[in-house]
């Protein structure tokens, strides 16, 4: 199989197994067995994987509220992430983190962030890390609409350009922060242009086409890698669910989920594209699907059984030295 | 009198000063909801509900969705205090006054003293702490030990419905920047909370039932949790007294001390971290004033010294229950 | 006399006032007879008159570190600003502010700031006041060109944008924050296209000309009050002392304030541009420098033999009720 | 042994700790100063001259110069912390915290408890603190008690150089993240420093002195004023001993317990705020652990609950003087 084609099955398996993911989330906490806040990723997809898929182990990304996804697609291990909503003790951060905190460093996943714009920051560290390091490695920043009006971020944007750091800021505008659209939020409404202004260039991508973020990506990501500075990547998407678990969503236009579910759903494309294309064929594809539909049951399965945390560790891991 | 939700009595409290004052103005993300949207407006009323229908009554120059800022209107609420509004700000979490904790510590809080006393900032700033919903470790602190550090700030940290709409029309009418603490988890809880407009003092605590033997002392949500320690005492024939003190600064330091005074064993309870924070205080303060009169030594039950964890039988463990509180009652009573 | 010659004589009345209070202030300080961090608007005072010369009794500025320029132009009294200085009962904010938190709201002058980009969120309030109680009133912030880098600033210019305020950004480019320069630190160098960014418009003017700064002002104030929303003014200027008294300045090149001071000094080419239109005659130039000579040694001697505050004053003013 | 003051000693500690390791770098702003600029580089080293010539050793890679952005450097500290530099930022005043909490608060300081323990985050924060400079409200104050409130951080308040050089080696080979507090006013005070690279432990209180009557703690620069009241007490022949605890989180209870046990008479000296500060919380803890042992009640010795006035007879009072402080132990003492 060439690189392409692996490519292809990867990110075909990722961004399903992304949505099986948050499907399955879905379900287990409307059942009560997930307990907290609980953001699910379902609809952008072909951001998170189209992004990742252009990164390696020495790249780091930091994440969100929303941050399942981008999980997935920097490589964390999805039944552990399962075990980690479960609260228990296999998670991976041990049940402490939850939905909102989910790291895995050793996997270059910096964490999801219950602060809005937070992780802008922390991955010029990372960036800064590379460069002094002389790693190679970029650092990625996955953001919403709505924190690309934050102080954080905007500060983050100067900070990159000015120590020209090996950083692509991705806003994924999926139209709202919470009950806000990004049509109203954003001043100007034009996030490019804003990035422009702070000295760096700005990428739009479709981010329903798994194929346009991965080129708009790959032109950011080298970028960065070439010494180049910082870049911002835009991309438009919508999320099925509401903003956490227990949004009506009635901000929302009657209709316009389902519509974008019908017409721009980032998996259909995907499929459709490989299949007209012949770069994969239906076999594959539900091969695929049935592997990934099985891993998710068994990481249920698995999280079920798993003992909570001991107690006592409720006082463990405050420092790494004490 | 009605029963209200604690949610009810802080909406109504903005409803009836907002009806009273034109100058009282709500700020804060999706406090409306839906704002430039093409589906419903006013969807959320806030993260919990708390502010819906205001939007309705006094239309969108009065209830402001914004951008995610909370710097710039944490501090916008400061600036339109300062030159004559009278701004209530949602600071959805407690958390995020990491990113704006500024334009409260230096400007707002610091504007009368620097300017020698010739300006007010009137600014109330609602928002939520507390552990208990699984919200993990950004969205479930108790941080009002830090706004209590801050002189020129006033923080209150009402524990019941009744407390709530009385303090927050105080608060609102209050000339200084007042930090108004309001418990997630307590949001549905019910109590007797009149239909008139009233108001609570603030620095004046409450005492909620008198014992001979040992003096509780507990914070927001925790009087709950102390109240069923005290119970569980009084099965072993400990008579405690309960105090609230309501607003944390100003302190009722003159109540706390008298009922300290009248059992000379006291305990503390906060939900907070231990380190720096209200219960060391109150204790401190108690030692220092009232030390004639300890029979024990004041003991304090706190959160850790830990972050919030996320996994319930963590946080469980992680909260003040009603079973430490009721051993360090013992523990005071048998010194 | 005309309301323009009024106003060129208020100008200049207000820019020698400023130059006279600075130098006076500079030499008191190496006297020892004020205390504290003091850092002297000197050079930049065209900035501050062209400003504030648009604004009125409704309006309100915010300032910054060095504020005494812009409190000035504001109308705040002299002599209560020298025995604020002093550290004397008498002084503005009766000895509890000094120099870097002046203040006069009774002027509409919110303050000078210690933290760098604090102003910006404040004059969002005093705006958002002017909006809702229909005052007819404009907001301006002024700040340096560092703190277009920090995020108070920024997440202010989206806020403003979003809410459409009547506010004034005003950027004053001296060309340094403290020894860094802002052709480093502001990423992608150009403050205009970053307003753009945002949405609002900006406007640059020549800060070392009076008349320029004040024809900018005027679009920027008018659109504001007009309701059409923020906008950024842009103005290019220089600092004749160090950063703060104390600093020696090295990071500057030899000769480069010389050559500034004699060929760029904003109240000579004021002189020359009224003089040579016509505008004002040298007796009357020569008046106004009389006379604000003699009221910067009256505040001086008046402040000198004031009392220092009442040490019972340590605890007052904490709060407006207790 | 060299004498050195505690601006060099600081120097030196960050020297010698870029040269054993080259993942330690620095970054803030004007630590070298005229970067890009046209005249001389490294032109300031700080504002206080700290950092002087270290741009000139290890150059522009490892000394990083930033634009005004609080909160974003802080920020890339925890994020390079995180992946494997030992940055050390220089927050220019702790009175600039509030820009940056967030990243301290919730990200740096929660880091490996949120993670379950797989993370280290190696990030030193210096920053100035304290009054005395005429440096009025924003540019004054002493915040370390809210860095103590927050699990996960550690706050070193170094009171004398040998401290500021050992407990700054710690605190840079320490793998969580630390607070390191430099008092503005001491930077020019001497003392004995050792050229050679020596760590001072973190959670190690130090007994400057014994005396049986009075046990004085006091928090950096107190230890000076302290040392005057003592002086000043052993006039009237009452005999203290003196404690510096060096770093207040980790806190050496132990020894604190220890050292107010023996005397069973305390003062504890502190130029923060009073509420919620950590005179309150170490008098909370004698009160609590040490009950038995006292004979009079812990009396604290800090600055009042208001900003920092800008006057300097203002100042003045409001900083603990040897007189409060002398008169706080005769107190005790005679209680
Ligand atoms: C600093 C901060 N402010 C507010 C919030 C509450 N909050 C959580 S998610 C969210 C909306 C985020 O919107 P966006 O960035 O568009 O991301 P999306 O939810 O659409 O993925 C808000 C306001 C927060 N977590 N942090
Ligand atoms: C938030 C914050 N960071 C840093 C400082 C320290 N500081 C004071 S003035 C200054 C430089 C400001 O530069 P600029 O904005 O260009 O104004 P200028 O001094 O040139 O008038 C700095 C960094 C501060 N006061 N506040
Ligand atoms: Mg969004
Ligand atoms: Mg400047």
């Amino acid at each position: 199989m060439s690189r392409r084609d692996n490519q292809l099955r990867q990110a075909f398996w990722k961004m399903t197994a992304i949505r099986r993911f948050e499907e399955r989330v879905h379900l287990e906490n409307e059942k009560g067995s997930i307990p907290g806040f609980i953001h699910l990723y379902a609809g952008q997809e072909a951001c998170a994987v189209g992004v990742c898929m252009e990164l390696g182990e020495r790249d780091y990304i930091a994440s969100t509220h929303r941050g399942h996804g981008h999980a997935i697609a920097k490589g964390c291990d999805i039944t552990a992430m399962m075990h980690e909503l479960h609260a228990k003790q296999g998670g991976i951060c041990a049940g402490k983190a939850g939905s909102m905190h989910m790291a895995d460093l050793t996997v270059g996943m910096m964490g999801a962030n219950g602060i809005v714009g937070a992780g802008n920051p922390l991955v010029c560290g990372a960036a800064l890390t590379a460069k002094t390091r002389k790693t190679g490695g970029v650092a990625v920043s996955f953001m919403g609409d709505g924190a690309s009006n934050q102080a954080a971020t905007l500060e983050s944007f100067n900070l990159a350009v000015v120590w020209k750091l090996p950083v692509i800021f991705v806003v994924e505008d999926n139209g709202y922060a919470e009950a806000t659209p990004s049509s109203w939020s954003i001043g100007g409404g034009d996030l490019i242009k804003r990035a422009e202004g702070f000295g760096m260039p700005g990428f739009s991508a479709d981010g329903f086409d798994y194929f346009a973020v991965n080129e708009a990506a790959g032109k950011a990501v080298a970028r960065a890698r070439n010494g180049d500075g910082p870049s911002l990547l835009y991309l438009t998407c919508t999320r099925y669910y509401g903003h956490f678990e227990g949004d009506a969503a009635t901000y929302r236009a009657r209709g316009e989920v389902e519509e974008l579910m019908e017409k721009r759903d980032c998996l259909s494309a995907f499929k459709s594209r490989v299949l007209a294309g012949g770069m994969m064929s239906a076999d594959e594809l539900a091969g695929i699907e049935a592997e990934v539909a099985d891993l998710i049951d068994t990481s249920v399965r698995s999280a079920v059984a798993d003992v909570e945390p001991d107690v006592s560790r409720l006082t463990t891991d405050v420092y790494a030295t004490y | 009198m009605a029963r209200k939700t604690y949610r009810e009595a802080i909406n109504q409290a903005l409803d009836q000063e907002m009806a009273r004052d034109d100058r009282v103005i709500l700020i804060g993300e999706d406090i409306a909801g839906g704002t430039g949207a093409s589906g419903a407006q006013d969807a959320w009323g806030g993260v919990m509900g708390v502010t819906k229908g205001l939007i309705g009554k006094y239309g969108p120059e009065r209830v402001l969705d914004t951008p995610i800022s909370e710097l710039a209107l944490v501090g916008a609420g400061a600036g339109a205090a300062a030159t004559g509004l009278r701004p209530v700000v949602e600071l959805m979490f407690n958390d995020f006054l990491g990113v704006c904790l500024d334009q409260l510590m230096n400007q707002a809080a610091k504007f009368r003293y620097m300017f020698g006393g010739r300006v007010r900032a009137p600014l109330v700033v609602r928002t939520q702490y507390g552990a208990g919903l699984r919200a993990a470790a950004q969205h479930s602190q108790t941080l009002y030990s830090i706004f209590a550090h801050i002189p020129g700030l006033k923080v209150a940290v009402p524990s019941n419905p009744y407390d709530a709409k009385g303090l927050l029309m105080s608060a609102i009418r209050d000339d200084d920047p007042v930090i108004f603490m309001e418990h997630k988890a307590m949001y549905d809880d019910i109590g007797e909370v009149p239909d008139e407009a009233y108001t609570v003092p603030f620095g004046e605590g409450r005492v909620l039932q008198e014992g001979k033997d040992v003096t509780v002392i507990a914070i927001g949500r925790m009087l709950q949790t102390a109240e069923k320690a005290i119970q569980a005492a009084r099965a072993d024939g400990i008579r405690c007294s309960l105090v609230d003190p309501r607003t944390i600064s100003p302190l009722d330091e003159g109540l706390i001390l008298e009922m300290a005074a009248e059992t000379g064993r006291v305990v503390i309870v906060d939900e907070a971290n231990p380190r720096c924070g209200v219960a060391a205080d109150i204790a401190s303060l108690i030692c220092e004033q009232a030390f004639g009169d300890l029979q024990a030594p004041v003991v304090k039950v706190t959160a850790p010294h830990t972050p919030v964890p996320f996994a319930p039988v963590l946080e469980d463990a992680y909260l003040p229950s009603a079973e430490r509180i009721a051993a360090a009652i013992k523990q005071v009573r048998a010194y």
